[in-house]
């Protein structure tokens, strides 16, 4: 994790790696999905795929998101590997039908006989200034799948490794790829690709005693940065980033919890049915004797994603989670 | 510089890009869906074929009787019996070769159960229990879809990958006249025409929508016009004859395995029964109408065309009728026993591994099964 | 609520009779779906609406689901109140882009300017014996989503009066009707429609002081049988029936857990990424010194829908809920 | 009765209830896309129109040189430009009568504009201001649609909605040749003609979408093809022929207006510039395709036709660039002031009401900015 890097490398370059180390050791690794192939993607992330793979497993398909993942689905009955991208996470809707009856369901169905191992990347969030449409946090509509797993990396090595996995799991994965950190670098090593990360194991980014942070994808940094922020006014603060969205790492969550005794859940999904009441809720019901405090939520308010121009005030950033920290009942109240 | 002082070099010309990307007319269906029985074209037919057929549709209306009287005494959750339309589900299964795959929809178990799926296994879904009891790969055979037309890109999509992989793989998907309006019909057709994927679509139109006519669902000529809009062939036949669906099917199914890319075909038909068991049909429409149709069976056609032939005779039928009791009767047998479902089996499935989550629920439900099996007096 | 009935109805019949009021009352409402018109839909809600108010009225659409929402959303524009019926849970997927990229969005897009009166009725929820994607409870994923509001009725006389409020509503409702309970009858007296509900109210069914069940829909009944049954176990519960999941009443679920001290949420939607995380979430972060034990959830295990010979397992019953009572640390633990 | 005891009675007809639902041929479109500049049917033209469309044309591209131009200067956070498809755009908005309806897609500014919205308004979104600057009610112009195809069911439920109640309104929805593979497509335009509401579908066929060439879109002859398959007429055009373009679509709207039911018009032409500003178009295609387009340019058409024939001239030229650079400058000047937003807005037109949640989060919100406009020492 702390290997230094030669020359750094972009989350989203870590992904296209991922995507080329799959597809050379496994030729039943296809990539297909709006301008994934000449363009290598909106965001470059298949870029050089196409050439160096070929169309045939680089696909540039029609531009109809439920004819790309049912004919995913299709080609993973015949024992392929797709990764589907999704070119934004709003135009991920219309394939909605077919990711909640078929690619959730097919294992279960078939009572094993017919796993469907597809990865489903799909771009989402806000913070890069997007019009509407353009910086949906979904990852609520897919927690709420069974079947589904539903991963998301917040550091450069993660990408690459989160990725590797979901890509060799026998089980359809929703990767979701936080858009803001695309162009963020850390210290993974494009020369040395970190290992395959397992799916479902969360990780404390920084240790802290006084209280736990829980976020994932887009607002790590943003909690990163609150921690530092927190030492002026004397907290301590823990930050796990979760990771792995389903399954749940509830072993790493509750530990930091029990340990800390305080805990926040920051996401910048709308908070109202959004991931943060899951985590609330089931961190709450692990660790109730532990808790000092309710665990609150920091998220993004409940809204239809605001135009560019407004973003900021939604997006929780440091302040909104400082103010939260702080309203932990420091000290005891009735 | 303007254009004003380009001027006397300028030209108006057509667009440059544009061309007909395909012949439209070669895509485009006969005025008449296309008949053999009863017509010169049924001296061509193979005999060993229509005898097969006859037996498998006589089978297959019995198979619709016995299961329609399974939901009656409860041993099926719902049927949706597809009398009327034996020829087409026989066609189907019959037209393809072992390798191949069908891709059935939800009325679609004689198809199945013609392709070779164990008749009490293809009821599995319907009696209520998990979804598929058959291995769709030991007959490539998909789940039967409830879900409406969503399973047309799959067979696309499997279509394709086989012809990635060079195998010699043609995928047969079947859909309702009501599928065809889902966004789905569009979005497969469309990527097995771009994609040249060796998939026939058959579409069923029964005129109903459960109680929905064909002309609340769509105001096209027929549904086999929508085939040019994507650049592929539509095929129209007459779906009571099970000679002419089976030849168009072959015609089809020839062509995407040698490469020439899908076909759409409209087979014209009838929901004889209601919708399903719990439908009601008198609701929506008249019984002159249902009578008409009966005038044009798929049993008595090919029944008539046999024997006027002399290719069937008394004791023919009589043996058609014979092996479909036995089915029938077996069947009913078989289907009289529960079957025996683990309820712990409800976590197994999910995913490759369970998760811890499903882990936890599974101990709990562990410990309530337990619980139920204490003795009265130990329980709350 | 208490009026006696002279015949009692059925769910499914108020629910008939709301519609058929509204338009009487209002020449806008227009009702369409699949089969809505000449067969009065799949469970008869729409019976003699066609007949009644015409065709143009009560319209059998084309089989497509975004389609029908699609043009409900344009009638909507030019001032229609289109009710529109999703004839199963799972088939309401296909309209899934429509519902999030438009419904909930367009009258926030255009300031006002266009707002959306539009009632999209689901039959939701397991229980009939439905093979597989017939039973599906999907309100996790309606209140995700901001913009929408989100009813469900769990008696006779909430199915009449929520669905007028529902039609006579500004903004689009998702209006979650529990499938079985269509044929349930209670003291609603169908010659004295009760008034129209607001939107937004939760009720306390049963009043009780040891601990509070928090449920909606489906699983009302089975609340208030598990409260029967816990009175030999010592327990008096009360039972608080949401009716509405957006807007959330959380003064008077929190009234009630304040009062009692602990509570459980009960739903058959599957528990993780459910509404239960949202509901336990909230009631801890305003509730939390009045805790004696964690909020609990009882709800369907994480996994597709089961089939009908199953599905008595995965649904909450009474000894689950009653377990779940049980482990809300009567006696104080460490 | 066995079908064999009844056989003597029985004769095979063909499928009783199967009649085609409308004659297809003059579904089908011709085989050359229409084209009125540099052809005999140029004579027939409106000459005033001619003009009105040539002024349009000239301040089509000049806006969006301009938007362009704002991106570059961080002004507006991205532009689609139709450089190189104003014919398309600026007819499709004034073939409209007033009480009618347009649906545009992202791409469809000038269209917008050209319809009456003020420039500015009409870049709101592309700002990255609030959605809609505009009402949309005010010129009977819908948002402009992201989500590819979703507004063409609307275009369609807005027409039928007018025709029950009676009023005569028209509504045209665009889209491009992309946007025609999505489901929302297919079920749109199937919806229109079963209820043959007063709609036209203007399809865009600029080449691309983004990077993805037609060939990879589809396979069809045509997209105009797709029309009989819903059972309504598809014509193909030359779409930067404005003269063209502007007569087939007066044809669909004359037609819909009368009670004939919707129609689908396929425009041939080309995307000039990128996809939008921030897409590299020569990663996917070549100088020399967008040369041979710029040979059939379409003020360039329209120009050469109108001074051919006397009606305009050197000054006409002139007048119609004076008009789009004032039209030009007053955008610029006006873009150059920031919109003024009021964050507490986020919460005013979620619902009709704001729920109680919306409250207490408007509520925070309005704590954290008197908070932040508190003097520095004061903060944190
Ligand atoms: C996406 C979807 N919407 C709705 C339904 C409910 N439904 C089941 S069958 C049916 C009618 C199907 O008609 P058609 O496609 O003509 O097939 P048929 O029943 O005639 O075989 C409907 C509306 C469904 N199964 N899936
Ligand atoms: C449902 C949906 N999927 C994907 C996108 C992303 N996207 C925006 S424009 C575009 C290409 C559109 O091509 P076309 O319909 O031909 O219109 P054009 O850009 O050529 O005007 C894509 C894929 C979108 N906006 N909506
Ligand atoms: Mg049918
Ligand atoms: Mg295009």
């Amino acid at each position: 994790m702390t290997t230094v890097a030669v020359k750094p490398a972009t989350m989203a370059q870590a992904l296209t790696r991922a995507m080329r180390d799959a597809m050379a050791a496994d030729p039943s690794v296809h990539v297909m999905g709006e301008d994934v192939g000449t363009l290598g993607g909106v965001f470059r992330v298949t870029d050089g795929l196409a050439e160096e793979f070929g169309e045939d497993r680089c696909t540039d398909t029609p531009l109809a998101e439920a004819g790309i993942l049912g004919t995913a689905v299709g080609m993973a009955m015949y024992g392929l590997r797709p990764v589907v991208e999704m070119q934004f996470d709003a135009f991920a809707y219309p394939a909605f039908e077919q990711l909640v009856s078929h690619v959730a369901k097919t294992r279960n169905r078939t009572r094993g006989k017919m796993p469907l191992p597809l990865t489903i990347r799909v771009p989402y969030g806000g913070g890069i200034g997007g019009v509407e449409h353009h910086s949906d946090s979904s990852e609520a509509y897919y927690m709420a799948t069974p079947g589904l797993h539903v991963v998301t990396p917040a550091t450069v090595a993660d990408a690459y490794g989160l990725l590797r996995a979901a890509i060799a799991s026998d089980d359809p994965v929703v990767f979701l790829e936080p858009k803001r950190l695309y162009w963020s670098k850390d210290s993974w090593n494009p020369e040395e690709p970190t290992a395959v990360e397992p799916i479902g194991r969360a990780v404390v980014r920084r240790s802290g005693r006084s209280a736990t942070l829980i976020t994932y994808g887009p607002s790590l940094p943003v909690c990163m940065e609150a921690a530092e922020a927190a030492r002026a006014e004397g907290w301590d603060l823990e930050v796990v980033d979760l990771r792995s969205l389903v399954p749940f790492d509830d072993e790493t969550v509750c530990a930091s919890v029990r340990r800390t005794g305080r805990a926040v859940v920051v996401h910048e999904s709308g908070g109202f049915g959004g991931p943060g009441g899951e985590i609330a809720a089931r961190v709450t019901e692990r660790c109730f004797h532990h808790l000092e405090a309710p665990v609150l939520r920091v998220a993004g308010f409940d809204l239809p994603y605001p135009p560019p121009m407004l973003e900021r005030h939604h997006l929780p950033g440091v302040d909104r989670i400082l103010d939260a920290v702080g309203r932990l009942q420091w000290e005891a109240e009735s | 510089m303007t254009v004003m002082e380009q001027r006397g070099a300028y030209r108006p010309t057509p667009p440059p890009a544009w061309q007909p990307r395909t012949d439209p007319a070669p895509l485009l269906p006969d005025a008449e869906p296309y008949r053999v029985l009863g017509t010169e074209a049924a001296a061509k037919a193979d005999p060993e074929l229509l005898r097969r057929l006859y037996t498998e549709l006589v089978k297959g209306r019995r198979y619709n009787a016995q299961a329609t009287a399974l939901t009656k005494q409860g041993r099926l959750a719902v049927y949706p019996s597809s009398t009327g339309q034996e020829a087409c589900e026989v066609a189907a299964a019959l037209v393809l070769a072992e390798q191949d795959w069908l891709f059935p929809s939800y009325r679609d178990t004689l198809a199945v159960v013609a392709r070779g799926v164990d008749p009490v296994e293809a009821l599995t879904l319907l009696r209520g229990d998990w979804h598929t009891g058959y291995d769709p790969h030991e007959h490539r055979v998909a789940p039967l879809s409830t879900p409406l037309a969503t399973q047309l890109p799959h067979a696309v999509g499997l279509a394709h990958a086989a012809r990635l992989k060079g195998d010699d793989v043609v995928a047969l998907a079947m859909v309702g006249d009501g599928g065809t309006s889902e966004g789905d019909f569009h979005e497969a057709l469309n990527f097995a025409a771009v994609w040249q994927a060796p998939v026939v679509f058959l579409v069923q139109n029964n005129g109903f929508a459960i109680s929905v006519p064909l002309a609340k669902q769509t105001a096209a000529p027929s549904l086999a016009h929508k085939a040019v809009g994507y650049g592929m062939p539509g095929r129209l036949v007459d779906g009571n004859d099970a000679a002419a669906v089976h030849e168009v099917l072959a015609d089809a199914v020839r062509r995407a395995r040698a490469g020439g890319g899908p076909t759409l075909v409209e087979a014209i038909t009838y929901r004889v029964e209601a919708h399903t068991n719990a439908d009601d049909a008198t609701r929506y429409r008249g019984d002159a109408e249902v009578e008409t149709w009966k005038q044009h069976d798929p049993i008595a056609l090919l029944e008539h065309e046999l024997t006027g032939r002399g290719l069937l005779d008394e004791t023919g039928v009589e043996t058609a009728r014979q092996d479909a009791e036995t089915m029938a009767a077996s069947l009913r047998a078989r289907m009289n026993q529960d079957p025996a479902l683990d309820p712990m089996d409800l976590f197994t499935h999910v995913y490759a591994e369970p998760t811890p989550q499903l882990l936890e629920q599974r101990e709990q439900l562990r410990a309530e099964l337990a619980a139920e099996a204490e003795p009265e007096g130990a329980q709350r």
